[in-house]
């Protein structure tokens, strides 16, 4: 059999791979649904294993040589602290809102359809997974293209529910595949400079350039990865894609979206930016640090204030996620150990806190049939645990102390102080104030507002949907309580990377 | 019978094309392709008397080859001409023009000689004639004496 | 020069114009039909003309074997395709152009 | 149970009593039951406390003990519990006062046939809980977390009634409280841990070392001072006042809560603290910045009193006179003197007791005759002696008048201002005085002195008597709503009566028994470092 | 003007990246778009593979010599970027087939493929929430 | 030599591209392509043979018949309005 410990790296892949593909086999019924929580279980269950074999090996990274190709030749897959933190998001939120979406999707997609559902679905997270664990440029660039096909298809199978999943899909589409072949181009410059696509092999070679900061290929590849890399990261204003990507795909996809898609973008961002160019180059040499906070700073102001607009929890939701990676680009860019490790723990952080509430939305959309700010009034009375879970997340979306998101702005204003970035410290707290105002407005339709229409006899969440619901809640709020797990994980991740080598 | 030849020509082309011949895994490869477009045709319903005519059409059809290559030439030499001249002498009509061989394989093969031949090109074949598309007046006079149809009606095997 | 080169010179020579009289016929000619006499029949020449003017120079038999394969292909389906079109011009109902056409305009 | 779990034991009694209110919800006697027993448990816990914090040895021995670590928040940033004196006389008010709004509450929301009463029970005793959080916090990020949970569970009692103006005025109490930590009180706590490397409270403050190796500046200081003082938004300085008149709309016992017992007090509380234990005296008077907060304060006194004058509804007024009465405590401690420090101790003491009693006088008009404006009260005193005679003592405590507790807080205010030869503090107190008599007295006036405008009309029909209806006896008193009718009702319920007569006694007992709350504003002297 | 000439493949391929680009920008039919997109795909696929030119290098693919042994004939190209290319233009293709899947279905339920027909319908429907 | 037909045969395709862009009719650019096709695969058998690598033929091969495919599709597309 296959000696699993060996190929650990490996199997995190090609198993949620094997799984996906196989699930267009798995006929109809409740079959599909049990497949992919078994494949995304199982893949949870390895990057568990994997953190723990490298926590116990106390190594900086595990290399694994695909095909035992030698790595210069071959794809190389490297798990350090980073990557393995960021595989467990993934593949544990993957997991999660697996086990949620057997009632969401039995609602949403039609019942003859639930096989490819799935197996898209499973695909999905393994072009995520691939990407967060894979060592090779080029490697990066296929299974980006992977998880972006497969979350197109995702988002467009939302079109039975509001057609206007099709134009949603199609946007992000072409604004995706634009982005992916500008990172395309990045690499293919930087292989021309550096002759290997190799990411720690290609930090080595561009730091032995003689004049790296005036080398015209160099520049012309950071430019384009940098663009490249603010598309899938939906860093405004490169994010028109997001708000109705979100909003129009079925109520599990947007979950999983919300918490991992983007999330892997700012992981490459971390690979090339740190791992490859390097904290000097990319932060010092380059303006680049000055260009991301601008745009963090106002990504995080306005979608913030056209999330107070929206009248659909979800886009209202949507845009929140478009400002929470303002955080995290601003986090990363101030390239000190406060605003890297916030950036990382922030990941984590609106990962369970967003996903929690996008699940709860989807609860709400299977129980009264849809998310506007309408059908939300006066719902906590019929629906009081999923209204308690979104309002829960909501506070975390602010930042109240005892939340995840407390730790995250912690980090992050104190790494603003740290680099005398006062304004950067204002626009992040002005910005827990305007979610304050966006969260207020759910809170209050849900708490003090009449039910009409379905809200009115809606019944309470089935269990199936409130447990993971309340899982990644409690997870938002536990690592709030209690946040030395995720703060020196991060720390230490954060040190690797302004360490230089990936 | 028909089907023994379709695989005799797919394995020459096979062999032609790869030249590989101690290479198992091509062979079996090779094999296996063979038998998939078989399949395929037999399916299509593709192997049958139209695509493979017997060996006696082959031989007249030898017969009849460097009789319709002269007639390409000379019709391309009369394009060459008519597209170099400054004048470009083109006067264009549609004529009409019956035809009396049996099998459809005759009239195929009488339409192609008439395209081949300078200065027409059959468009259409409908029961009362072939509609033929003539450069020049004297193009289309030139169809009217039938010469070419009694080559063709040979080649058919009926006089 | 061996004398397979003079030979295979002059093939492609006339090759070649044969073809650049297509062309030429394709973009002069006023109608479709009078471009289909200069498309449609001029390639089956040339390509003829070229390939088998490569045919003296070929390596090997399995050159050879290709070049006579591809002028194969060429020769049945170049002139099917310029039925085809014809066939579909027609039914679309598109009428030829003639010269009293040109006096009225 | 050793010195240092007693706080941890403070605060779980209310939590845990949330939850028992919670589970027993639907039992209504039962839940009362719990919420009153609840608050006696925690009296007694809090009495546990009180002689470690008066001993004499307590800088030495309980101060010096490591604090009780709650949990491990942030890597290096724990949450800790620590006792010292002011906690003391906060914890002491809440947890005494409790009891007494916890029987109030009982009358009134029966008296008023108020709805989510078991939420209200259960937001109570957090907030209880979260003001137990923030009296023995032993750090300022401590602090900081329980004074943002006490803003969220005490958001529930604003918007009680679910009316939208209830609705909009939360939105507003809410904002401005959120708006203010998050905004100022959080970066200034962060710029803290990044400046001094500590968040904990140390008598003589944190900043001298960051001070002495020009880390940080003394204009930087200053800022960060301002950002300290108006990021305690609960505190209630001009113009981040607005949110207090706001919540004048939820019930009566939920703006005692807010004003006597927990929200205010956690506000000048917290700004009396980080005075002392974070900037301390030598860093704020070597660097020259703590004055303008002298000025800002003796501002606020003075408009809101005036504002206070032209109120015509009574919670208004009274919500005007917190304002203005918190900045006597802002006041006394930016004189940056140990007898300011103790003016200011005392001073929440005796504003608890007296504004806690003029809240359940006006809770007890609202309960029994339905009014809610100063103007329809003439000759109310007639027919609700005990209420306003606690309202006199009460407003008697306000002014400052012996033998309520207010006079000796003034006292010490006006010797601390004398000492450090502030005049403008000085003529501010005066000034204030006579205001505060301007605004309280008519009331008191009117009530006695005036007759009731229809008393001749309805004479017949009045049933004179002035029993006290048995609490549950709905009929008696709960006219309907709409009938301005003050002729025929007596006084509130008991439980009503009965809680406003301890306070305004409490306000009378602490003048003459000011041991405690002197002994411990003392002990605070004696922990300060010598000049 | 020699070094210029030298690397014309790089003009050709910005060129047709900046055509596809625009008409992926441009262009409000919707097959248009796709259509950009691809060209804009194949104007990278140029870079790639102007990028592994080896002066006299020939095609990168070893051929069978008369006595059946496979061998290169002298030097050749870098074969790597070709075979990137060869993923990419997978990856193209795929991209290209979804995009006409759900463009596809945009015409079955929208009943056109005109960008701005289609967005007047969003707007009409769904109130349409401004980005 | 062989150049010299590349060239020609370049040329010939470029007059092809000027009548597919003007050709006013869908058939004429049908024709266009469709003569294109059958260029390339001669151009694509003389590069083989000038750049001495006659094994490129096989793609001359594959591209005819695709060529081929593509036009009599075009055609079934346009007649019918429907492919399947
Ligand atoms: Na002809
Ligand atoms: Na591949």
């Amino acid at each position: 059999m296959i000696d699993i410990q060996a190929n650990l790296p490996a199997l995190i892949v090609v198993i949620p791979l094997l799984g996906g593909v196989m699930a267009t086999f798995t006929g109809r019924g409740v079959l599909p649904w049990a497949w992919a929580s078994l494949v995304t279980g199982a893949t949870f269950a390895l990057t568990l294993r994997m953190m723990a074999t490298l926590l116990q090996s106390g190594a900086p990274y595990i290399s694994y040589e695909l095909g035992n190709w030698p790595r210069w030749w071959g794809i190389e897959y490297r798990v350090d602290l980073l990557n393995a933190f960021i595989l467990l998001v993934v593949a544990g939120v993957g997991f999660i809102t697996t086990l949620y979406a057997r009632e969401s999707v039995g609602d949403e997609i039609p019942k003859d359809r639930h096989n490819v559902f799935y197996a898209v679905w499973i695909l999905a997270i393994t072009g995520l997974l691939g990407i967060t664990i894979t060592g090779d440029a080029f490697n990066v660039y296929v299974l980006l293209e992977i998880s972006s096909l497969t979350v197109y298809a995702l988002i467009a199978m939302g079109k039975d529910r509001d057609r206007r999943a099709l134009t949603a899909s199609l946007r992000y589409l072409i604004l995706g595949s634009v982005g992916a072949s500008f990172i395309l181009l990045g690499i293919g410059y930087l292989m021309m400079v550096t002759g290997t696509l190799n990411m720690e092999d290609m930090h080595n070679q561009l730091m032995r350039l003689a004049n790296l900061d005036t080398n015209r290929t160099v520049l012309v590849a950071f430019a384009f990865l940098l663009v490249g890399l603010s598309l899938k990261m939906a860093l405004y204003p490169l994010h028109m894609w997001l708000p109705k990507a979100y909003t129009y795909a079925p109520s599990a996809v947007s979950a999983l979206l919300a918490a991992t898609a983007t999330k892997v973008g700012v992981y490459m961002a971390f690979r090339f930016l740190f791992g490859i160019f390097g904290v000097g180059f990319s932060f010092y040499a380059m303006p680049s640090h000055l260009i991301l906070l601008a745009m963090a700073s106002l990504g995080i102001v306005f979608s913030s204030l056209a999330a107070i607009r929206q009248h659909n929890a979800k886009t209202l939701l949507a845009y929140s996620s478009v400002g929470q990676i303002g955080y995290i680009v601003a986090g990363f860019s101030l390239a000190n150990p406060d605003g890297v490790a916030g950036s990382i723990v922030h990941i984590f952080n609106h990962a369970v806190t967003k996903g929690g509430m996008f699940l709860a939305l989807g609860a709400i959309a299977y129980r009264v049939g849809g998310t506007e700010i309408a059908d939300l009034r006066g719902l906590a009375r019929r629906m009081p645990l999923t209204c308690g879970a979104l309002a829960l997340g909501g506070l975390g979306l602010i930042g109240f102390p005892l939340t995840a998101g407390f730790v995250s702005k912690w980090y992050l204003v104190k790494g603003a102080f740290g680099a005398d970035m006062w304004g950067l410290a204002v626009v992040v707290l002005f910005g827990s104030l305007l979610a304050l105002v966006y969260v207020w407005k759910l809170i209050e339709a849900m708490f003090f507002g009449e039910p009409t229409g379905r809200t009115a006899e809606a019944k309470e969440a089935p269990l199936s949907m409130l447990i993971p619901i309340w899982i990644l809640v409690g997870l938002s709020i536990y690592f709030g309580v209690d946040a030395t797990f995720t703060g020196e994980t991060a720390t230490r991740a954060a040190a690797g990377l302004l360490g230089g080598a990936p | 019978m028909r089907y023994l030849t379709f695989v005799l020509v797919l394995c020459g082309f096979y062999a032609v094309l790869s030249g590989q011949f101690h290479n198992s895994f091509l062979m079996i490869v090779g094999a296996g392709c063979i038998a998939l477009i078989v399949f395929l045709g037999a399916r299509m319903g593709i192997v049958d008397e139209e695509s493979y005519p017997g060996p006696g059409v082959w031989a007249r059809a030898l017969l009849y080859a460097p009789y319709l290559l002269w007639q390409v030439i000379v019709s391309n030499i009369d394009v060459l001409k008519r597209v170099l001249s400054p004048s470009l002498p083109v006067s264009p009509r549609m004529v009409r023009v019956p035809y009396s061989t049996k099998t459809a394989f005759g009239t195929v093969t009488y339409a192609n000689s008439i395209t081949l031949t300078p200065g027409t090109v059959t468009v259409e074949v409908t029961d009362d004639g072939l509609l033929i598309h003539a450069l020049t007046a004297e193009a289309a006079e030139g169809l009217k004496d039938g010469s070419m149809e009694a080559q063709v009606k040979r080649l058919e095997g009926t006089k | 020069m061996e004398w397979t080169h003079t030979v295979t010179a002059v093939f492609l020579a006339l090759g070649c114009l044969f073809s650049l009289a297509g062309s030429v016929g394709l973009l002069r000619f006023p109608d479709f039909y009078s471009r289909l006499h200069a498309a449609g029949k001029t390639d089956s020449l040339a390509q003829m003309l070229i390939l088998g003017g490569l045919l003296f120079v070929s390596p090997d038999w399995g050159v050879s074997a290709r070049l006579a394969i591809i002028a194969l292909i060429l020769f049945f389906t170049a002139p099917t395709a310029t039925h085809a079109i014809t066939k579909a011009a027609r039914l679309d109902g598109l009428e030829p152009w003639t010269k009293e056409d040109s006096r009225r305009e | 149970m050793t010195g240092t779990e007693l706080p941890l034991l403070a605060m779980a009694v209310p939590a845990i009593g949330a939850i028992l209110i919670g589970v027993f919800g639907r039992w209504p006697n039962v839940r009362e039951l719990v919420t009153v027993l609840t608050s006696v448990t925690l009296l007694g816990v809090v009495l546990q406390i009180l002689p470690l914090a008066l001993a004499d040895d307590f800088w030495s021995t309980t101060w010096s003990a490591e604090p009780l670590v709650l949990l491990e928040m942030l890597p290096g940033i724990p949450l800790t519990l620590k006792i010292e004196p002011l906690g003391m006389i906060y914890a002491l008010i809440a947890s005494s006062l409790w009891i007494l709004n916890s029987l109030y509450s009982v009358g009134y929301m029966r008296g008023n046939k108020e709805k989510h009463q078991t939420r209200f029970y259960m937001c109570f005793a957090l907030a209880i809980a979260s003001v137990m959080g923030i009296a023995f916090s032993g750090n300022v990020f401590t602090l900081f977390v329980f004074y943002e949970v006490l803003s969220v569970s005490t958001y529930p009692l604003v918007a009680h009634k679910g009316t939208p103006e209830a609705v909009r005025s939360a939105r507003v109490y809410l904002g401005i409280l959120v708006g203010t930590s998050v905004g100022l009180l959080l970066p200034a706590i962060i710029a803290t841990y990044f400046f001094t490397g500590t968040v904990d409270f140390q008598p003589g403050g944190v900043f001298q070392a960051a001070l002495a190796d020009e880390s940080l500046t003394a204009p930087a200081l200053g800022v960060l001072f301002f950002m300290y003082m108006y990021g305690i938004g609960k505190a209630a300085l001009m113009p981040m006042h607005r949110w207090l008149p706001a919540a004048m709309v939820a019930p009566t016992p939920v703006s005692a809560l807010l004003h006597a017992v927990a929200v205010v007090k956690a506000g000048v509380f917290s700004v009396v603290k980080v005075i002392i234990y974070i900037f301390g005296t030598t860093s704020l008077v070597s660097a020259g910045q703590g004055e303008w907060l002298i000025y800002v304060a003796g501002a606020t006194i003075l408009i809101a009193s005036c504002i206070a004058l032209f109120q015509d509804n009574l919670k208004r007024r009274l919500a005007y006179s917190t304002v203005s009465q918190l900045s006597y405590i802002t006041i006394a401690a930016s004189l940056l003197s140990p007898l300011g420090y103790m003016a200011a101790a005392i001073h929440i003491a005796a504003h608890a007791f007296g504004k806690i009693t003029l809240f359940f006088a006006a809770g007890s008009i609202y309960t029994a005759a339905h009014k809610t404006n100063i103007s329809q009260l003439d000759g109310i005193g007639r027919k609700m002696p005990w209420t306003m005679g606690a309202f006199a003592v009460g407003s008697l405590s306000m002014i400052g008048v012996p033998p309520t507790a207010g006079f000796i807080s003034k006292w010490y205010l006006l010797s601390g201002a004398w000492e450090t030869g502030y005049t403008f503090v000085i003529v501010v107190v005066l000034l204030s005085t006579l205001l505060n008599a301007g605004y309280f007295l008519p009331i008191v006036w009117r009530a006695f002195f005036r007759a009731p405008p229809e008393e001749t009309h309805h004479a017949s029909m009045s049933h004179a008597d002035g029993n006290f209806g048995d609490p549950h006896d709905h009929g008696h008193g709960a006219k309907d709503h709409g009938h301005d009718d003050h002729g025929d009702h007596g006084e509130a319920p008991l439980p009503i009566v009965f809680a406003l007569t301890c306070t305004a006694a409490g306000t009378i007992v602490l003048f003459f028994f000011p041991d405690i709350a002197l002994g411990l504003a003392e002990q605070i002297y004696r922990g300060l470092p010598l000049p | 003007m020699s070094e210029l000439l030298g690397i014309y493949n790089y003009w050709i391929y910005v060129v047709l990246m900046m055509i596809g680009f625009y008409g992926v920008i441009a262009k409000k039919n919707l097959i248009k778009q796709a259509i950009a997109l691809g060209l804009f795909q194949t104007g990278i696929f140029l870079f790639y593979i102007s990028m592994a030119v080896v002066d006299g290098g020939t095609a990168p693919i070893w051929t069978t010599i008369g006595d059946g042994s496979i061998k290169a004939l002298g030097p050749y190209d870098n074969p790597l970027p070709h075979v990137l290319i060869l993923t990419a233009i997978v990856v193209s293709v795929s991209v290209l087939a979804v995009a006409l899947a759900i463009i596809i279905n945009i015409k079955w339920k929208y009943g056109t493929i005109e960008y701005d027909e289609i967005a007047a319908m969003d707007r009409a429907s769904g109130g349409g929430d401004d980005d | 030599m062989y150049i010299a037909a590349i060239v020609a045969l370049m040329v010939g395709a470029f007059l092809i591209l000027i009548r597919a862009l003007r050709g006013p009719t869908a058939y004429d650019r049908i024709l266009a392509m469709n003569a294109m096709g059958t260029k390339t695969v001669i151009l694509v058998a003389l590069l083989g043979f000038a750049s001495g690598r006659p094994d490129f033929l096989d793609l001359a091969i594959v591209y005819a018949l695709v060529s081929f495919i593509t036009t009599v599709a075009i055609l079934k597309y346009i007649e019918a309005g429907r492919l399947d």
